[in-house]
């Protein structure tokens, strides 16, 4: 990957998304078996799958892809991450609107644009064991690398392992969102697979 | 995993069609976008319609509940999943005849946001929907610290409910009104014996040995709250019932409805064999079972277990829960 | 084992009491001589009465089926044994107005022999008994070196109709009529996925591994004639209709109903997968599905499988079948 | 037991089919599962735990007793082998009417009479893999001891051993009666459970 994201390599990354959530449905499907209803990978491939469908036509600028992708999961994905993915490519979208590339600090707006939007959207806060565990230390680690002047790339990477780090931290606690939520203390040493499916995403590029 | 299908992939839409082919008398099965099943005389001039949906496995909920005095339409997403707001919305403006919609949604965060999606999209384009939640699973406990309690077995009850008040004349504000009234009323408590295996998924949602029962499981697969040892259908019974009359405000002299529901794979006799614990235990706490539906009405597949529902009645809820009904899973009267 | 029950001795008695409970408004349960499930009405004036049971664990079939325009009355035995002569003498006694008393029978030697006696203790006390055999499962081939055809899922579809027959007036001779000619018109067959467990017996009926399937199943948990390799839902429907449309004398241009029965494990949305392939292929040969039903009601406990049952239909029997019914597992018109 | 069966002997003999049935439920349901329906041991049992119950009344002839036998399993077993074992200790019941005590003869017309009435009431033939294939044997073993003189007991004991050896004959043989013939070829190698019960009714005195 470029040091900037534009039109060409955000396709690309998205590209990648989708060729890494293929790999890992089953991953995923069993994460979500454990403690939620068994459908995250299927729901995830579906949904990109449709995806990388649609990234064969023309964009304009990196904002025009994003919002392509947000569009496509909220009609394709359903369950809760459909609605929660859509709503964090749309609002990551919007905050990158108007620019023909990403820099590092382009990354880090579609980044916490996209964090913000899922937190807003399914009301979870840190530390409920969701994917928002994941997008929000990626939107802070995203945003102090663009601080130090981090390229697109970088950025990209260091919201990568933020977000891992943050996923993998979903184990030890219990949930109090999505299905997991109706476990209790019996979800607890799972890592969420939401949480999981957006450290793949932000890492896909890698 | 052993199924009746041909091709996971295709496992909903070839059971819509087939649905869909068995009922033509009483409704439509659009597939696209996929899939809203209709009421054949949707939309009905003047009627507030209602619309109810969300991941198929749990039939006859919702398709087999639409018909003459119940749903208007019914959006069954993938196995266990959500439908995307597309179908919804189709589904909403197919049924509207101007009187507004009531969307019936089971408590699930997925559930929520994509009918969410879909009432902002339909209000864009100038349809009123309201929406009733429903939330009867007592299994959920400290809901302020969840997604909150889960939509059971108590959701066909508002929906035929809600469904009767549409057909008798209410408008929107109250057949949402009823609705909520009726779910207010509800309250549910399920186990399982054995799990059931989601077509894509391969292998079961968890697994329990000869001798475990899960109690407080949901309608997706999902283990519940506690794994016990396995007890008499009474005593298992009975673990079911203490929650519900715990959470329940319902007193000696009062009318309630009894539902006895099967998760899919249970033998009716065991069904029946649960329903006598039941009336048994409200017998001795002086409370009237009015009314009484014994059957596999909101499933979880091929899961084998049972779940108990009841709901506190009043003449109004007891007068529409009596009015003709014609769907595939629900008639009467007609 | 695995089960919703008490004692596996109790399993019975306390499923009909259950039963009898939920459905107070319909029918009756008496348990002594154990059991008799009658008709609430009965004997209703001037009317034939009709009579089935057999061994337990076929729910709905047969006390599901009680009720106006369908049984007078149903003794079910123990599971999968048939009752002795004295219930099925009580029942009979019991809905006979004068007018005489149809015993619907299933085709096993068990219940053929306890029925004979039944009868001809009826007829020492003066009441006329007509005995109708359902025969209607192709599986049993060379039925003059057997003990026959096996009665299954065709059963409902003579009680159906006869009942309505009995119903609108009909006298003895012309119920047991009707009933036999639903019977020759009818055939079924039947696969499992998965075997039942009798509770009393503890263990399953048979094993199946993750990929066999029994073709040809019964509806008492016995093996099937045929154990294959799992197939698609489609070509497994092929397998059961191929031998229906071999030994129904039937032609395009034909009208049939089509009944899918569940054996009590399985989702519903399966049984629709199967349902639609048995549409597709009728539709390519040029037959009418003109009345069609699916679900489970002549079940093998919590078997997993399913059965196809065909009857070619004339505007009589169409008519009696659309007759109004008013019984806990069917139920329209009324 | 004596060289007659007297009342009491004959009460004696039924006490002991009742425990040998109830030792060997678990067997028969074996045999029943594997070529039935799994439920002839539950249906002997509780066919002959209502007889046993029944045994502690007055009778005034052996033909008393076994026509009480008759009647209570006709109305306790249900299913083919109850209205078929009925109408054995009926039709054998009604072969010895008027004797106070049973000798060879009268044990061997008690057995002739069960057999030919089985035959009648099931229609299955010598050979159809029933119980048939063990009261028919018996039968004539039993007259035919008879016929050289033995007792009772010596009568009963032949009439055991036949139906032993018709019961293992139905192996492998298919079935042309029953639930077993459902099964065509696949019930070859399994002995008819009937046929086997047959043997314990006759054995019991041993
Ligand atoms: N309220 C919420 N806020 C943020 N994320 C959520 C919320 N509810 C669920 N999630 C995320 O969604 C994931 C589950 O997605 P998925 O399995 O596809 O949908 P569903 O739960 O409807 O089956 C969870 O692992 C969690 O990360
Ligand atoms: N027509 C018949 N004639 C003689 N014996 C028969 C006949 N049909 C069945 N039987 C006997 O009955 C036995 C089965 O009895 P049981 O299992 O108690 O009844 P069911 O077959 O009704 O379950 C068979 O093993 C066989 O010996
Ligand atoms: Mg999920
Ligand atoms: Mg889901
Ligand atoms: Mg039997
Ligand atoms: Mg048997």
């Amino acid at each position: 990957m470029a040091g900037v994201l534009d039109t060409a390599a955000t396709v690309s990354w998205i590209r990648a998304i989708g060729a890494v959530i293929a790999e890992q449905e089953q991953h995923l499907t069993t994460l979500d078996r454990t403690i939620g209803d068994g459908d995250h990978g299927a729901n995830m491939r579906r949904g990109f799958a449709a995806v990388t469908e649609k990234l064969d036509g023309e964009f304009a600028d990196p904002e025009e892809v994003l919002k392509t992708v947000a569009t496509t999961l909220i009609s394709t994905v359903g369950g809760a991450s459909g609605p929660l993915y859509g709503t964090a490519f749309l609002k990551g979208s919007m905050a990158v609107k108007g620019r023909a590339e990403l820099d590092g600090a382009g990354v880090a707006a579609f980044i916490r644009g996209a964090a913000d939007g899922v937190k807003a959207r399914g009301k979870a806060e840190a530390g409920d064991k969701t994917m928002v565990d994941a997008w929000l230390p990626a939107a802070e680690a995203a945003e102090a690398a663009a601080a130090d002047g981090a390229d697109a790339q970088a950025v990209l990477s260091a919201a990568a392992a933020a977000a891992r780090k943050g996923a993998e931290e979903t184990e030890p606690i219990v949930a109090r969102k999505g299905r997991a939520s109706y476990l209790g203390e019996r979800a607890i040493g799972h890592r969420d697979p939401g949480a999981e499916s957006t450290a793949f995403i932000l890492g896909a590029a890698e | 995993m052993k199924k009746l299908i041909n091709d996971p992939e295709d496992v909903v839409r070839e059971s819509v069609q087939g649905f869909g082919h068995a009922h033509d008398d009483i409704l439509t099965v659009f597939e696209e976008p996929p899939f809203v099943i209709a009421r054949k005389d949707a939309p009905v001039a003047g009627k507030v319609a209602l619309v109810s949906g969300g991941g198929s496995g749990h039939e006859p909920l919702h398709g087999g509940f639409v018909g003459r005095g119940m749903l208007d339409a019914a959006v069954p997403g993938p196995v266990f999943t959500s439908p995307t707001p597309d179908p919804i919305l189709a589904a909403t403006k197919a049924v509207d005849s101007g009187a507004g919609v009531v969307h019936i949604v089971k408590n699930y965060t997925g559930d929520v946001l994509n009918f969410e999606t879909a009432a902002d999209l339909a209000l864009a384009e100038g349809i009123e929907v309201e929406t009733v939640l429903v939330d009867d699973d007592v299994a959920v406990k400290d809901s302020l610290y969840t997604a909150g309690r889960r939509g059971v077995a108590g959701t066909m009850l508002v929906e035929k409910i809600a469904g009767a008040a549409a057909e008798r004349g209410d408008d929107l504000a109250a057949v949402a009104e009823i609705g909520r009234r009726v779910n207010a009323n509800t309250r549910s408590m399920g186990l399982a014996l054995a799990p059931c295996t989601v077509p894509h998924a391969g292998e079961p949602s968890f697994t329990l040995d000869e001798t475990e029962v899960e109690i407080g499981i949901g309608i997706h697969g999902e283990p519940g709250r506690e794994r016990i040892a396995i007890e008499s259908a009474d005593a298992l019974t009975d673990r079911l019932l203490e929650p519900i009359l715990e959470d329940l405000p319902i007193a000696s002299g009062d009318d309630v409805l009894v539902l006895v529901n099967g998760m899919g794979g249970t033998p009716q006799s065991e069904l029946y064999i649960v329903y006598r614990r039941v009336a048994e235990v409200l017998a001795e706490r002086g409370i009237s079972v009015t009314r009484k539906i014994v059957g596999n009405y909101v499933t979880s597949l091929e899961m084998q277990g049972a779940s108990v529902t009841l709901l506190k009645l009043d003449a109004e809820m007891t007068e529409l829960y009596d009015a003709p009904v014609h769907t595939a899973a629900l008639r009467w009267g007609l």
